[in-house]
């Protein structure tokens, strides 16, 4: 069976009066009907990106190249009314921020069934319907009388929770979380990621989940792609995380998670700061410049290379061998 | 001091005999036939309405057909109107009207001579007619028994001295013999006094004249329609006696700054155009012969302005500064033909054509050598000479002519100062603080022939006479003059007497002179004396004439009848119903 | 990781505190240049002031100077402008009376502008009931008939140039306010102030070294925008009747005289308005483009 | 809701009372008022000045109580103005001023209103096709001739009009008041300076509309540029445009006075300017004073709109950052 979601090759470049960004580069991803994957990454890793060019959602001064292909069909090669047919029906999407990604001047009710309306999928009164029992279903209480009030007098978890529910609303095959938690308190984050994996898991889609947390990524997702200056470092599935992540960068990120349970030492961390991709690429490895098994090599730009079906890494430590953790 | 009043007075006291008009009279040419008998034409108009006894711009329109008198200007000189005949007693004090018994009112009431009797007392009536201050100087013409003390307040309306012997005879009794009075009573603001319907009147508010529907007037036309300081429509009057030629006028009020542009596109039939629109009207053949320049009765003059510095008192001076304009240049070139040249305060030139080769000449050179001979070789030590005007939003271009002319000619240092004319009038009587000053009088003529002084105190109160002579005055005594002319709570007649005192009794000897020669002139009517009297000036330069305004009027040539009235300054027709439009 | 880069942030806010202000004319200036519009509209405002203040130099003949036998005469070598109905040179007086409005439109931006710093910081920093107080204040001043109000000072005190720019001004200060107690506000704000503040700095060098220079762009915008506004309204004076007092040239009256010249001798209007219409251009094509400039959040 | 509309009416009043303070305070200090006090003159020496006649001087006497100081003269003006009874005037004795601006505030009040709406929808037309059309010829066309609008005043405007209209072309009358086409030219002299800058303003609050983060959810929703720019951003938009119409209002409120002259129109304007032009002290005060009160009503009536259309205001009366 095809992957729903099979990205090959795909490069996003920003072209502004300055300069040119290199945002992504070269990248692959699959993701099968019914699971979930996470793209996790620093701000400027390009994570965010490589899911609005999905989306078709980048601004016009990105060029894109690659291949996108949403149940086989490239969708970087439809014209713009057939993409619009697609997104918000085929794919939808949970944006990191829910307090500016609603309009403030219409009801929440308006804005949720907006999707079935563009789609001619029901009858506003219908789609309200639908509207209130996904509310409910996300946990919103008195979704009726909600439904007529406006974003800025819901809570922040909740009006996540309305986001993700308007994503839902025409049952989409792929749903994209653009760090849907990161604005949140981290109890009311806790929540919202068991509601997503839920509704996930109930309705069987393919879930996108974009994040900076690699801790949040574990626990969702079965596959972690692990991005850095627009390339994929390393992609691993969630279970072999702890035991068999190869690449210096994705182990800097594992180690400077705090653990409760742990001794109190000084936090590791990642020296340095994060590539610029602004102008041109290094040509060597993008990591180097902060990598701490850096060596002569380094200055090619590593391959990206299988190690098992699901595992790859860029990093020439893994042409000698798995190096374990 | 009452200066703007006193010249939009005297705008209307300025008729005279209708006669000489005759040569301005549009001659009828073979026009092409108009569809509509409707007239429409710019004259000027206020927002206070019709009211015939409050002295407005609208009194304009009052006098020449909306409301209709004993007699009325024509073009074919004064005629009868409502009254048919008069007759007048032995002594000339009596006067009897025999009025048409076909007249009648807008609202259908027939005109008698009670609504005449009402009429006057209404205009002498300073509670009706004069009530905002604004009314006539009825009484100053019109020399009607118990006149001056009704109009003061100190005697009731009813025993003013007009009578109805019965419906259809009218009495005015006077108080001396007035052998112009039937010229008077065609004048507004001079005697201008119209039959009103008692029953229609005393149910007025005095805004009502500002309301077409609830005025009632006897003349040709009525008003149908106003906007304050916009326009009015009449139309005529259906109980007219007469047949009413037009079916509709239109008087638009609005500032002709655009005359030329709203004659072109057929908004007026009649429109004043800008000087500065003349070459293009020129240019236009069709238009040029539209184009008229018709005379009126304004002048404009230098007057000395009073000041510590009596460089000005020196004729010589005077003499010089005249001779270093050039009037002819600011009548053709600056004016663009918009005026004619004046040499005389006292008569118009297109009155009394004899003066311009009389007058004195525009000479530099000879300009320069009697200043020289004052004192001031090349200009040298001669103070700092301004000309003050009250200006509009314009600047005053045939002042700042005269100034760069004197300053070329004669290499002396003038100023310009215009002002705001409430500026201008305000301060029109202060001392002059530094240097020496000419301050311009823009207003109407005082003409011989209408206006007679027959004494010299006479004289100096014809308005302008006060003002022209009192910079002649010693500084310490003009000063006194001054108070009493600014005194308001002084009753004017006491005021005027005490203000002719002082000048009678400290003016230069020449001046005096040659006002008792006016005033032998005006008496005796005698020609050769008026030129005497004129030469005199010639020599002393008392002030300095510069130009009189000739009107430049498009009137579309379709329109007969229409005889200018010089003596407004809008030169509007004489009598409405005399126009017709083929 | 998290410690990492909010410290990096905080390391690179300093380094762009310090750097703000050395490098900020500078950049600006560079900006300016590559902002065509502001480019041209700074030429032709450079242009207009050049006349107006030199007026007494470029202008070939004196003000008042009547030529009697050159009455209206049209653009020509000797008279590049033409002349006026006394044959004065049209291209002289325009220069003076874009003296008078520059005066006018300079002079009343002055006047603006340091009543509204006063009051504007005044209400920014002290705040509350004095900030209410003053703003109220601004507020009501701002529903004035502003030039109704003006033409009234101007009635009352004369046609003259001194009474012009103070009843120009009289009124529309309350803006230059505004925007100097929103500026000041602003930035008191943002978080370098802060952080200046918490190393340490004093706060006369914060208001010196930092809120003025930062609250500086939307206030030279307003200023750029102001002087513009001022000369429409001397102008607007005119119209109504209430100019300079001549002979003084003034180029709102040249405007109202030449528009009743227009059927015979065209350029008697067309050569004011159009430098008038230079002026106002130059000043606005400046006031946007150092609005692209200072504006932050302006796309481009 | 209803303490917003309560405190800003409690505004208005005190700026109409600064008002008043500020136009009674110019009167009395103005050179030659009748409003000095001059207790052995009766008053009407002061006035020599305004060459009023003695009997209308009395009346004015009377009428704003000139024998007493100078709080109750100006408790009996406000009290006159609020009460509607405005009395009579120097320049117009025969004709109340009640009825004088019955006569003539009409006309000035439509030519601001009709300009007013037709300048808002041009605007906000023009506004929307630059901003869709962003970064393209179309908007940069538009959004110079708009820069055009903002920089010439509307005098020069009507002047421009009068010109091409009038004088060249003769299509349009541009003297005087008769019908309905005398109101074409100054209208469209009042709108242009309102659409150059109103138009401006529309394109650049709709590009941060349709730049703001809602604006993708909706094209993630598959909508398309029109769901976005008339479901979402036109709307949002036209929020912050009513804001400045209030001052707009307010200067083509100004504007008429100088267009009113220019035209010939009998409004209020020119009324004013000749009250001004001839010191006519109690028109002045009232017309200012009734000015002022037009323009606060409209700012008032703009911002209660905002309040009415923006949900934020109307439930909780307050917008962050605002």
């Amino acid at each position: 069976m095809a992957p729903l979601l099979e990205i090959s090759n795909l490069s996003v470049r920003f072209h502004s009066d300055k300069a040119e960004v290199f945002a992504v580069n070269g990248l692959d991803l699959s993701l099968d009907t019914g699971k979930a994957i996470a793209i996790v990454g620093e701000s400027g890793s390009g994570k965010s990106t490589v899911m609005m060019a999905v989306m078709r959602l980048l601004q016009s001064n990105a060029s894109i190249t690659g291949q996108v292909k949403l149940d086989g069909t490239d969708v970087l090669q439809l014209p713009e009314k057939a993409m619009r047919r697609l997104r918000g029906k085929e794919m939808a999407m949970v944006f990191q921020n829910a307090g500016s990604s609603m309009n403030p001047t219409k009801t929440i009710g308006d804005q949720m069934i907006e999707p079935m309306l563009f789609h001619h999928m029901a009858s506003a009164r219908d789609a309200r319907q639908v509207a209130v029992k996904l509310l409910h279903q996300v946990g919103i209480p008195d979704p009726e009388e909600r439904l007529n009030n406006y974003p800025f007098e819901f809570s922040g978890g909740q009006l996540q929770r309305v986001m993700i529910a308007m994503a839902l609303i025409a049952d989409p095959k792929l749903l994209i979380a653009d760090e849907p938690t990161t604005a949140l308190d981290v109890t009311v984050q806790a929540e919202v990621l068991i509601l997503l994996k839920k509704l996930q898991r109930e309705r069987g889609m393919g879930l996108v989940f974009v994040t900076h947390d690699l801790a949040v990524a574990a626990q969702v997702a079965d596959d972690i792609y692990v991005m850095y200056g627009g390339f994929v470092m390393e992609r691993i599935a969630a279970s072999e995380l702890t035991t068999h992540l190869v690449h210096p960068y994705l182990r800097g990120l594992v180690q400077s998670i705090p653990k409760i349970d742990g001794p109190r030492t000084e936090l590791p961390y990642i020296p340095g700061q994060p590539i610029s991709i602004t102008g041109g690429l290094p040509d060597g490895c993008v990591f180097a410049s902060r990598c701490d098994k850096r060596f002569v090599k380094c200055h090619e730009r590593p391959r990206h290379i299988s190690i098992s079906q699901q595992h790859s890494v860029s990093c020439w430590l893994a042409e000698g061998g798995v190096e374990q953790a | 001091m009452a200066k703007g009043m006193t010249i939009a007075k005297s705008a209307l006291a300025a008729l005279t005999l209708t006669g000489t008009l005759s040569a301005f009279a549009v001659t009828a040419s073979a026009a092409p036939s108009s569809s509509s008998g409707s007239f429409s034409m710019y004259i000027i108009g206020d927002k206070r309405g019709f009211s015939p006894d409050i002295y407005t711009w609208s009194l304009y329109a009052d006098s020449l057909g909306i409301f209709e008198g004993l007699v009325h200007n024509s073009d074919k000189g004064v005629v009868p109107g409502i009254a048919t005949s008069w007759s007048t007693s032995k002594n000339g004090k009596v006067w009897t009207f025999h009025l048409r018994h076909n007249a009648k009112f807008s609202n259908g009431d027939a005109v008698t001579a009670q609504d005449f009797v009402f009429g006057f007392q209404q205009a002498f009536n300073p509670n009706t007619a004069v009530k905002d201050g604004g009314g006539m100087d009825a009484t100053a013409f019109l020399p009607v028994v118990n006149g001056v003390e009704v109009a003061a307040g100190t005697k009731s309306p009813s025993t003013l001295g007009v009578k109805a012997v019965n419906n259809y005879t009218f009495q005015i009794m006077l108080t001396r013999k007035d052998p112009t009075l039937i010229q008077d009573l065609t004048l507004p603001a001079m005697g201008w006094a119209v039959p009103l319907d008692p029953k229609v009147v005393n149910s007025m508010s005095a805004t009502d004249w500002t309301t077409p529907s609830k005025i009632v007037s006897d003349g040709p036309y009525m008003v149908s329609s106003f906007t304050p300081n916009t326009s009015a429509t009449l139309v005529p009057n259906p109980y007219y006696f007469n047949k009413v030629k037009l079916k509709k006028i239109t008087l638009n009020y609005t500032a002709s700054s655009t005359g030329l542009v709203d004659f072109e596109n057929g908004a007026l039939d009649m429109a004043i155009i800008n000087p500065s629109d003349i070459k293009a009207v020129d240019s236009n053949p069709t238009l040029k012969s539209e184009l008229h320049f018709f005379p009126t009765a304004a002048q404009y003059t230098l007057d000395v302005a009073p000041s510590q510095n009596n460089a000005l008192l020196n004729p010589l001076v005077r003499k010089a500064l005249m001779m270093s304009i050039n009037r002819d240049l600011i009548s053709k070139d600056v004016l663009q033909g918009t005026g004619t040249p004046a040499y005389d305060y006292m008569t118009p030139t297109w009155l009394d054509p004899w003066i311009k080769k009389n007058a004195i000449p525009y000479d530099p050179t000879e300009a320069k050598a009697l200043l020289a001979q004052a004192g001031y070789p090349g200009g040298k030590g001669f103070p700092t000479l301004s000309i003050n005007v009250g200006v509009g939003s314009t600047p005053d271009l045939v002042a700042e002519a005269i100034q760069q002319m004197w300053q070329q000619n004669l290499g002396i240092t003038v100023k310009y100062n215009g002002m705001p004319a409430s500026q201008f009038y305000s301060t029109y009587n202060n001392p002059i603080t530094s240097g020496v000053a000419f301050r311009q009088n823009a207003s109407n003529v005082v003409y011989p022939q209408l206006e007679l002084p027959t004494s010299v105190v006479a004289f100096l109160n014809t308005g302008v006479g006060q003002d022209w002579t009192a910079p002649y005055l010693p500084m310490n005594i003009y000063t006194q003059w001054q108070k009493v002319i600014a005194n308001k709570s002084m009753p004017p007649k006491l005021q005027q007497e005490q203000a002719a005192n002082i000048l009678i009794h400290n003016l230069p000897k020449s001046i005096l002179q040659w006002i008792r020669l006016g005033v032998k002139a005006y008496n005796t009517n005698n020609t050769a004396l008026m030129k005497q009297f004129f030469y005199m000036q010639e020599e002393q330069v008392f002030d300095l004439p510069i130009y009189t305004p000739l009107q430049p009027v498009l009137i579309r040539s379709n329109v007969h009848g229409y005889k200018a009235n010089s003596f407004l300054l809008t030169t509007p027709p004489v009598w409405f119903n005399d126009i017709t439009v083929s | 990781m998290n410690r990492a880069m909010s410290l990096n942030s905080v390391i690179g806010n300093r380094e762009q505190l310090i750097g703000a202000r050395a490098s900020s004319w500078r950049r600006m200036w560079s900006r300016l240049t590559k902002n065509r519009k502001a480019l041209i509209g700074a030429i032709m405002v450079f242009l207009i002031v050049f006349l107006a203040v030199f007026a007494n130099w470029i202008s070939p003949y004196a003000y008042q100077q009547a030529d009697f036998t050159s009455l209206n005469q049209g653009p020509s070598l000797s008279h590049i402008l033409g002349t006026d109905s006394l044959g004065r040179d049209l291209f002289t007086r325009i220069n003076y009376g874009l003296r008078s409005v520059c005066i006018v439109g300079f002079g009343a931006e002055f006047v603006e502008l340091t009543v509204g710093v006063m009051v504007g910081a005044l209400a920014a920093y002290k705040g509350g009931w004095v900030d209410n107080v003053l703003m109220r204040l601004v507020d009501a001043v701002a529903s004035f008939p502003s030039f109704l109000i003006s033409m009234i000072l101007v009635t009352m005190m004369g046609r003259i140039l001194p009474v012009m720019l103070l009843a120009v001004a009289a009124t529309s200060w309350v803006g230059m306010a505004r925007v100097v107690r929103s500026q000041v506000l602003r930035v008191r704000q943002t978080e370098y102030i802060q952080a200046a503040r918490s190393m340490g700095a004093s706060s006369l060098t914060i208001i010196l070294r930092y809120i003025l220079p930062n609250a500086m762009g939307p206030i030279v915008v307003a200023v750029s925008f102001g002087i513009p506004a001022n000369m429409m309204a001397e102008a607007g004076l005119s119209l109504v009747g209430l100019g300079i007092n001549p002979p003084t040239p003034d180029l709102g009256v040249m405007i109202s005289e030449g528009q009743q010249s227009i059927m015979s001798y065209p350029w008697q209007l067309i050569g004011p308005v159009g430098v008038f219409i230079i002026a106002l251009l130059g000043f606005t094509f400046l006031g946007d483009g150092l609005r692209d400039m200072f504006d932050t959040r302006s796309r481009r | 809701m209803f303490m917003y509309i309560i405190k800003r009416l409690f505004y208005m009043a005190l700026a109409f009372l600064l008002v008043s303070i500020v136009t009674f305070g110019l009167m009395k200090a103005a050179p030659g008022t009748f409003l000095i006090n001059t207790q052995m003159l009766g008053g009407v020496q002061a006035a020599t000045d305004l060459n009023i006649p003695p009997q209308l001087m009395n009346s004015f006497i009377k009428e704003f109580h000139l024998n007493s100081p100078w709080y109750v003269q100006y408790w009996f003006y406000l009290k006159g103005f609020v009460t509607l009874h405005f009395g009579y005037s120097i320049e117009y004795p025969s004709l109340p001023t009640m009825s004088l601006i019955k006569r003539t505030f009409p006309l000035t009040l439509g030519l601001a209103f009709s300009a007013t709406v037709v300048g808002t929808i041009v605007s906000i037309v023009l506004g929307v096709i630059a901003a869709v059309k962003e970064h393209t010829w179309v908007d940069s066309t538009t959004m110079f001739i708009a820069t055009l609008g903002t920089a010439i005043p509307s005098y020069v405007t009507a002047i421009v009009l009068m010109l091409v209209f009038g004088v060249w072309w003769r299509i349009l009358p541009i003297l005087g008041f008769q019908g309905i086409q005398h109101y074409i030219l100054p209208v469209a002299a009042l709108v242009i300076p309102v659409v150059g800058s109103m138009s401006r303003y529309m394109r650049n609050s709709l590009i941060e509309s349709l730049h703001s983060d809602y604006i993708v959810s909706v094209y993630a929703k598959g909508g398309g540029m029109r769901q976005a720019v008339f479901g979402h951003a036109l709307r949002n938009s036209l929020l912050p445009l009513i804001t400045v119409v209030g001052p707009q209002l307010a200067g083509l409120l100004m504007g008429t006075v100088i267009i009113e002259n220019l035209f010939g129109l009998p409004g209020m304007g020119q009324v004013f300017a000749n009250a001004a032009q001839q010191k006519d002290y109690p028109l002045i005060m009232v017309s200012t004073l009734l000015y002022a009160v037009v323009i606060m009503v409209m700012n008032l009536l703009v911002d209660l709109t905002y309040g009415g259309l923006d949900p934020r205001i109307r439930k909780i009366g307050y917008v962050q950052g605002r």
